[in-house]
């Protein structure tokens, strides 16, 4: 059973925050957004009151207790106070993924029964119409952007800020009721419910009381304390747990401000200028922009690249000790100076990172040359281990203690235990009530005691008492002649080359281990430009030799450093081929948050994956592909397959077999 | 078309237009020997997409150039809102509420983007000159209202992230939208569009047409555009004016247009053009 | 490089609209005011006052004036020496006319004067326009120049022809006149300078000032969007020469001290403001500092190192000069014919992207 | 009666002055024509080729200033003189090799730039030859005599009397200079005409692009209008300089030429031609007559005043096309 602390005074509820927020920060500000040029803005008592208007509003839009309400659309402070209203009217706030294509949300909205859908836009609009006319369901929609829908018929369907007016009009009978749905909120109430993208399966809807989120969201916040002088960039999906913690969960508890950006295509600009203090990313996001850092360094004079060269050469010397707190030499202490006035200091600032106090990077694991490239020009960077069923935390680096090989010690107030097949167990207040209408999986994911199964397999690092990670629990397998195989650890391994984006290692209960791999569109390509390579399409480019040969390159460079390690030293990479398209979510290849579906693509691609190990040297393959409109097509190319050297007794075997 | 009233119809996609808001009677318009125009008359109607098409030469830009006073015809009368509309200077027009876009973009070079819009807003800025000297009162007011209404224009129109940018360093596509903005920021009752499809790749063209339409049902504006290539036209259009040679040679909806063998005889070999 | 704009945001079109948006040139703005009006003064001697600084900020003015009507309005004019005439004698009238009224009325008064002499002049730029109308300026220029030297009125029907500044106070400070110390005729200039400066960034950035850029960029267009072409135009020509009078009035009055207006006032002083915007920058207020910086300080340059240095006879040295002077110029234009407030944009934008290129 | 006898005396006088100025205009249209270039410099040019001139008739040690000044030497004369024909001819190829090197140095680098920036660059090309001819040649002001015939024309004065019972007072110099103008501007008109380079010229005048790709070069047309422009500056250098001396003044007729130009549109050699009479006519008629009773030096302004007037009512200049607007 789980651990029961003692709520904090009555701040048991999402609504109970906001008013303490009112009263204690009334005039800070407590969202901003990048519209119309500049950033508008909203205290916490404005907040308050739109969101409150808004509650108002959707109660007389007949939001009742117990109902869920669907939120789709970018990162907008309407759509956080939608949330914050539906829980205020003691409804269930479901953000979902925007970008998941009709066919995903209708099963979401029907399994959560959503009669309520707060749509950003004419397109999510189109999208919710759409499935309704395949379900039958008819949920009452509200949209916030009104271009384009004023032609709409509007029976079901009215505009967030009309909602809003008739709210403050009815404000009179609503207010009270409203008051007293508030009042009965308390810790075990729902708080959101989020859909795991679920790497296998359907979807699960992951219910999250007060409990769990405030309770997370105060422990962690006490660890980095957070206060309410933080300044975060919420552009992360609004159905990833993450962004549910960091941006509704901790920024309620702190009471600091949440700024959205314009959009996707501004999202740079927007966190240049805002420069937040606490700041969370995966992995991908600091490798894309490490990439294009090095790109951007390529065009720039040659004195710039020596001092660029020079400075990077310091940080790394010196900037990780000097962010622990160690001791540095003098000289180095100068030059890191210097070194900070003309290179990192300025390079920070157009990154817009230049303010983080605090920074995460979670979901998967980083390379260390990206996580060191960040740490040495003085960003706090920290590794977070966690998961939707947790409330995201269940280990973190404390300050002082970073590594970019482990996920750090377990998070306040929670326990970690590891299985005997090597699995990760955690309990904690965090941790999730249940999986709606799914006793079946809950029960399997969460034991009697409270006990959770990650699904991954890792270990503690007996010196440090930190959790280091290796794959997960249920591809963790076995080779042919019995040695631990596991992908993730060697796939990650790859993709720690920026030429690399996408690696799928196979080789389960077989001889020897294969790769499949996705060249970076962005790295490769400005390669090709650079040494004048002609390519028509991303397909000629995977495809052509020299392309080959730098994939060979890496592939043995990380057979080599795998085969280091005794344990995993069998899963080094004999052959592999370079796709001739990329994964993408569209095509079910990975998830939303694009992990890669093992699963699917070894069914998908079973033709490549025969030709690796029948030892044929090229492949003719059909791949069915979605376009962005959910048109299918299809391309068709012929792939090389190339043998890697390996290193150590596997070498050996190799010689044997042939 | 359905029945066409005295104060309006309903088009084939549903939407109600209005009254007649400018007529244009018998026009003729020389230059010294050469007849541009010959004796048109056509009428434009409040909310709708009205379009002149015809081949290279057939006087689309000169009737362009009368509707919107920069030329004056010899012959015929421009009623606008019901009163005859005598020869004015071209800003006293533009002060009329009729705004255009040229066929080969006549934006501020010089200026941002972001200025460029503004200007489309000049005769709405009425702050004197002492308070623009001293920045003061009125002045700053009405530029941040002004500002405010621009911003929302650059939104509608996709430009947010080239407001600062010099129009000089733009692109031709994002010039003519540019152009459509600063139009547009003068809330015309009549915009007048030249060629704004020219010299377009397909994508562009898209995009001009789901502008042109999106203007026309956000704000109900009434455009009247121009333009030779007739399969744009037929789709975006309400009803057509059909030109050559100066003559008007068929007037009504696309489809009806697309029937008219006069207008079959003058598209025939030069189609492609 | 120097340039951290990370956290550096806006909330509102009035900060965003701000003359300098970005907070390092807002301090650095107001670093310069406090120097400009919090140090110099108390450290000036007349030899910087004479030969640098009061001939800038006065040239700096007349520099903003010319802009406004070439880099912002887009009519050329050649006329500026004869605007400048009047301001000067306008001054010279109402000083001797009125010695109880302050002198910085007076100086104002002559900038209207000149305004409506400018007006005037003006007239024409409906009707002419571009190359035409630069040499149609140098009929104001001419004449003017005339009218001054043949009109004994004008110099009060002193035998020299020549007009001479009397003495007039400011808090009883002597500013115009022998009796003028170097502070006083600084502050003066400085006080004038800035306010000018300040008036036209308001002016340029308001609806005024893109009415003048539009009627500069493309004027049919300008006008087909509802800009009356006559009000522009002439009030293009109103502010520039109000400019430019102040200008005028101010290097005689506070500058020169005496003039004769053929050579005080001649075509070449036309030449020397165009070249100042030219080189600084056209339509740009920080451009017409720079241009008159620059060439305010080149012949005092080249003056200490020919003849100071070199010890060559100063005859020769002046032709070496007009030599330097005229290719400088030539490769200026030929290098960066934007002016340095283009350079200094450049090097800007360089600076606030570094380390990257772009 | 004697009014208008003066009248008449001063029109001829003001038709010489004119076919000077016309002679001066010239060399801006044909260098506008060819490069779209307003020489502000052709005045200096023509100052510069005076100086040169006399400089060379007399041997001076060129930059004898600036040596000495170095080199604390003293030259000043090489002790010979030039005949006036061997000078000319030779001032005529300094004239070449400038424009040449202007070419070279300047323009080429310019191409493509707004107008206002080629004159502007024309400006501080003047201040430069300025300069450059006072370091050269000193800035004393230096009698000029090529043996042109100076003097009242007494066969004029005689005829005059004889016709009018008045004589005539005219200077014979004026008369040559008169002459010789007419004649160098028909033969620029003949050159422009009828030969190959001339055609060249009015082609790249037309069309730049059009020029090149029929093979023209533009360099060369340049360099050719450039020198061109130098001779003329050469001959109105010689006919003002012998008349007034060689000082800096002279570089002022070039500011004369503007109002020439304006009257008589910048592309149209016709247009100089009428032009320049019409100024020169005017001036000295407008001087004779309101003149005194304004204070004189009145020719200071007149010019341009008048040009301004006439471009208010035609803007585009007496032979210049009509402008048509359109959008």
């Amino acid at each position: 059973m789980t651990v029961h602390t003692t709520p904090p005074g009555d701040l048991q509820s999402v609504p109970a925050l906001l008013a303490r927020n009112v009263a204690r920060f009334g005039d800070r500000p407590a969202y901003r957004e990048k519209e119309y040029g500049i950033w508008q803005s909203w205290t916490w008592s404005q907040a308050a009151d739109q969101i409150r208007a808004l509650a108002m509003g959707l109660m007389a839009q007949g939001l009742k207790p117990g109902d869920h309400m669907a939120i789709i659309g970018r990162n907008r402070p309407a759509h956080y106070w939608g949330m914050i209203a539906a829980q205020m009217c003691g409804a269930v706030p479901v953000p979902l993924y925007q970008d998941a294509v009709a066919a995903e949300m209708a099963y979401v909205l029907d399994h959560c029964g959503a009669r309520f859908v707060l749509c950003g836009d004419q397109e999510q609009v189109d999208k919710v119409l759409e499935v309704e006319q395949t379900t039958g369901a008819s949920a009452r929609i509200i949209y916030t952007d009104a271009r384009g829908l004023r032609k709409y018929d509007h029976d079901n369907m009215a505009s967030l800020a009309d909602v809003q007016a008739q709210g403050r009009a009815g404000a009179a009978t609503l207010g009270p009721r409203l008051d007293a749905i508030i009042a009965g909120l308390d810790y075990d109430s729902t708080c959101v419910m989020l859909y795991t993208s679920g790497t296998t399966g359907k979807p699960k809807g992951v219910v999250l009381s007060n409990r769990n989120i405030i309770e997370t969201a105060r422990n962690t916040a006490e660890f980095d304390n957070l206060t309410e002088i933080e300044e975060i960039v919420a552009y992360l999906p609004m159905a990833w747990v993450g962004d549910f913690i960091f941006s509704m969960g901790q920024a309620m508890w702190s009471g600091f401000t949440v700024n959205c950006p314009e959009g996707a295509h501004t999202m740079m600009t927007d966190m240049r200028e805002i420069g937040p203090t606490y700041f969370f990313a995966p992995p991908r996001v600091f490798e894309t922009q490490l990439t294009s850092v090095m790109i951007r360094m390529e065009d720039a004079s040659r004195m710039k690249r020596w001092l660029f060269k020079r400075g990077m050469a310091v940080a790394h010397r010196a900037g990780p000790a000097l962010l622990d707190g160690k001791t540095v030499s003098f000289g180095d202490k100068l030059a890191y100076a210097l070194g900070k006035l003309f290179v990192f200091g300025p390079l920070k600032n157009t990154l817009g990172l230049s303010r983080v106090r605090v920074g995460y990077t979670a979901g998967e694991a980083i390379g260390p040359e990206i996580f060191d490239f960040y740490r040495s020009l003085g960003i706090n960077l920290k590794q977070l281990y966690g998961q939707t069923e947790a409330s995201v935390f269940i280990t973190q680096q404390p300050d002082g203690q970073v590594r970019s090989d482990t996920v750090g010690v377990p998070s306040p107030g929670v326990e970690v235990r590891i299985g005997d097949n090597g699995e990760v167990y955690y309990r904690s207040p965090g941790t999730f009530v249940e999986y709606y209408k799914n006793a079946d999986s809950t029960a399997s994911t969460k034991d009697a005691e409270g006990w959770v199964a990650t699904g991954d397999a890792g270990f503690f690092e007996e010196a440090t008492g930190h959790l280091r990670i290796i794959d997960r629990a249920k591809d963790v397998g076995k080779m042919a002649d019995g040695t631990m195989f596991a992908p993730k650890y060697v796939e990650n391994k790859l993709k720690f080359y920026p030429n690399i984006l996408e690696a799928v290692v196979i080789g389960n209960g077989r001889e020897f281990c294969t790769a499949m791999i996705n060249i970076d569109l962005t790295a490769v390509g400005n390669w090709a430009e650079r040494n004048n390579i002609a390519y028509g399409s991303y397909q000629e480019l995977a495809g052509h030799p020299q392309v080959y040969a730098q994939i060979r390159e890496h592939v043995e460079a990380v057979n080599a450093s795998v085969a280091q390690d005794p344990m995993l030293s069998g899963c080094q990479v004999h052959r592999f081929l370079v796709l001739h398209k990329e994964l993408d979510p569209d095509d079910g290849e990975m998830t939303r948050t694009r992990k890669v579906r093992r699963a699917v693509i070894t069914e998908k691609f079973h033709d490549l994956v025969t030709a690796l190990y029948d030892g044929s040297t090229s492949i003719h393959t059909r791949t069915e592909v979605t376009y962005e409109d959910g048109r299918k097509g299809a391309i068709s190319a012929t792939l090389r397959i190339e043998d890697a050297r390996v290193f150590g007794d596997a070498a050996r075997q190799k010689v044997a077999a042939q | 078309m359905n029945a066409m009233t005295q104060d309006g119809y309903v088009t084939a996609d549903g939407r109600q237009i209005g009254p007649v808001v400018m007529e244009l009677r018998n026009i003729t318009l020389r230059f010294g020997g050469v007849v541009a125009i010959k004796d048109i008359s056509f009428d434009i109607r409040q909310g709708e997409i009205r379009a002149i098409i015809g081949p290279n030469g057939a006087g689309k830009s000169s009737m362009l150039n009368v509707i919107s006073g920069f030329y004056h015809p010899q012959d015929g009368q421009v009623i606008f809102k019901g009163q005859v509309r005598p020869a004015m200077k071209p800003y006293q027009v533009a002060r009329l509420g009729i705004a255009r876009t040229f066929q080969n973009i006549a934006l501020f070079e010089g200026m941002s983007v972001l200025d460029n819009i503004m200007t489309g807003r000049l005769n709405k800025m009425k702050a004197g000159f002492l308070s623009q000297a001293l920045w003061w009162g009125a002045a700053e007011r009405e530029e941040i209202e002004n500002r405010a209404a621009v911003e929302r224009i650059i939104d509608f129109l996709e430009i947010q992230n080239i407001r600062k940018t010099p129009v000089g360093r733009l692109p031709y596509g994002l010039k003519k939208r540019v152009e459509l903005a600063r139009a547009l920021a003068a809330e015309p009752n009549l915009l007048l569009l030249d060629e704004p499809m020219a010299g377009m790749n397909v994508e562009e063209k898209e995009d001009m047409s789901r502008f042109i339409l999106s203007v026309n049902d956000e704000f109900g504006t009434t455009i009247c555009l121009i333009e030779h290539d007739m399969g744009v036209v037929m789709d975006l259009s309400d009803r057509v004016v059909v030109m050559d040679y100066g003559k008007k040679i068929g007037d009504g909806t696309p489809s009806e247009v697309r029937s008219n063998q006069a207008v079959i005889d003058a598209y025939l070999g030069v189609a492609h053009d | 490089m120097i340039y951290r704009e990370a956290g550096d945001f806006k909330t509102s079109y009035r900060d965003d609209s701000q003359t300098f948006p970005i907070r390092l040139d807002r301090w650095g703005y107001y670093a310069i005011l406090a120097v400009a009006f919090g140090i110099i003064p108390f450290v000036i001697n007349d030899y910087w006052a004479n030969a640098v600084l009061v001939p800038f900020l006065i040239y700096a003015i007349a520099a903003m004036g010319l802009n406004i009507l070439t880099g912002y309005a887009g009519q050329v004019s050649l006329g500026t020496g004869g605007f400048m005439a009047v301001g000067a004698y306008a001054v010279y009238k109402l000083m001797t006319a009125f010695p109880d009224v302050s002198i910085a009325i007076h100086v104002l008064l002559a900038g209207l004067i000149t305004a409506a002499v400018g007006v005037l002049f003006g007239l024409p730029s409906l009707r002419i326009k571009g190359f035409y109308l630069a040499v149609a300026t140098l009929a104001a220029q001419f004449f003017l120049v005339w009218l001054f030297n043949k009109v004994p009125w004008f110099y009060n029907y002193s035998a020299s022809g020549q007009i001479t500044a009397p003495t007039r106070t400011v808090f009883d400070q002597a500013v115009t006149g022998p009796a003028a110390s170097a502070p006083a005729k600084y502050l003066v200039c400085l006080v004038f300078a800035f306010a000018l400066a300040w008036l036209a960034r308001n002016l340029t950035r308001g609806s005024l000032g893109r009415k003048w850029m539009a009627i500069r960029d493309m004027d049919i267009a300008a006008e087909i969007i509802g800009v009356n072409p006559l009000r522009a135009k002439l009030s293009a020509f109103a502010v520039s020469s109000f400019f430019v009078g102040i200008a005028g009035a101010l290097l005689f009055a506070v500058y020169l001290g005496a003039a004769e207006v053929g050579e005080a006032f001649g075509i070449n002083k036309s030449f020397l403001v165009l070249f100042m915007i030219i080189i600084g920058g056209l339509g740009s207020i920080f451009g017409s500092f720079a241009g008159a910086a620059f060439l305010v300080l080149l012949p005092v340059l080249l003056k200490n190192t020919l003849v100071g240095t070199l010890g060559w006879p100063t005859d020769l040295a002046a032709h070496i000069e007009l030599m330097i002077v005229g290719a400088l110029i030539v490769t200026f234009l030929i290098v960066e014919p934007h002016g340095l407030a283009r350079l200094w944009r450049l090097a800007k934008d360089k600076l606030r992207l570094w380390p990257f290129p772009h | 009666m004697d009014q208008f006898i003066f009248g008449m005396e001063v029109v001829m006088n003001g038709l010489m002055t004119g076919v000077m100025y016309a002679l001066v205009a010239l060399g801006f249209v044909l260098i506008f024509k060819a490069s779209g270039v307003f020489n502000y410099a052709q005045g200096v040019m023509a100052l510069f080729a005076a100086l040169t001139l006399v400089g060379i008739q007399n041997g001076q040690v060129p930059f004898a200033h600036l040596i000495n000044a170095t080199f604390g030497t003293s030259l000043h004369h090489f002790g010979w003189t030039v005949p006036a024909v061997l000078a000319v001819a030779l001032t005529a190829l300094v004239m070449v090799l400038l424009a040449f090197l202007i070419e070279k140095l300047v323009l080429q680098h310019l191409v493509g730039q707004e107008p206002i920036i080629l004159f502007m660059a024309t400006i501080g090309l003047a201040y430069f030859l300025e300069g450059l001819g006072d370091v050269m040649w000193g800035a004393d002001i230096k009698t000029l005599n090529v043996g042109l015939p100076q003097g009242i024309s007494d066969g004029i004065e005689e005829v005059t009397a004889t016709w009018f019972g008045y004589g005539f007072f005219i200077d014979r110099l004026d008369l040559w200079a008169t002459l010789i103008a007419a004649m160098l501007v028909a033969a620029l008109v003949a050159f422009a005409q009828y030969t190959k380079q001339g055609r060249a010229m009015r082609a790249v005048a037309d069309d730049h692009q059009a020029a090149m790709s029929v093979g023209i070069s533009l360099r060369f047309i340049w360099v050719m209008v450039w020198s061109i422009a130098g001779f003329v500056a050469l001959v109105a250098g010689i006919m003002w300089g012998t008349k007034s001396g060689v000082q800096f003044s002279l570089s002022l007729i070039a500011l004369k030429a503007l109002p020439v130009l304006m009257l008589g549109g910048f592309t149209s050699i016709p247009g100089a031609i009428v032009g320049g009479l019409i100024i020169g006519v005017g001036e000295k008629l407008f001087e004779f007559t309101i003149g005194p009773m304004v204070g004189g030096a009145t020719e200071n302004w007149f010019a341009y005043v008048l040009a301004l007037i006439f471009l208010v009512f035609r803007p585009q200049g007496l032979f210049g096309e009509r402008i048509i607007e359109r959008v």
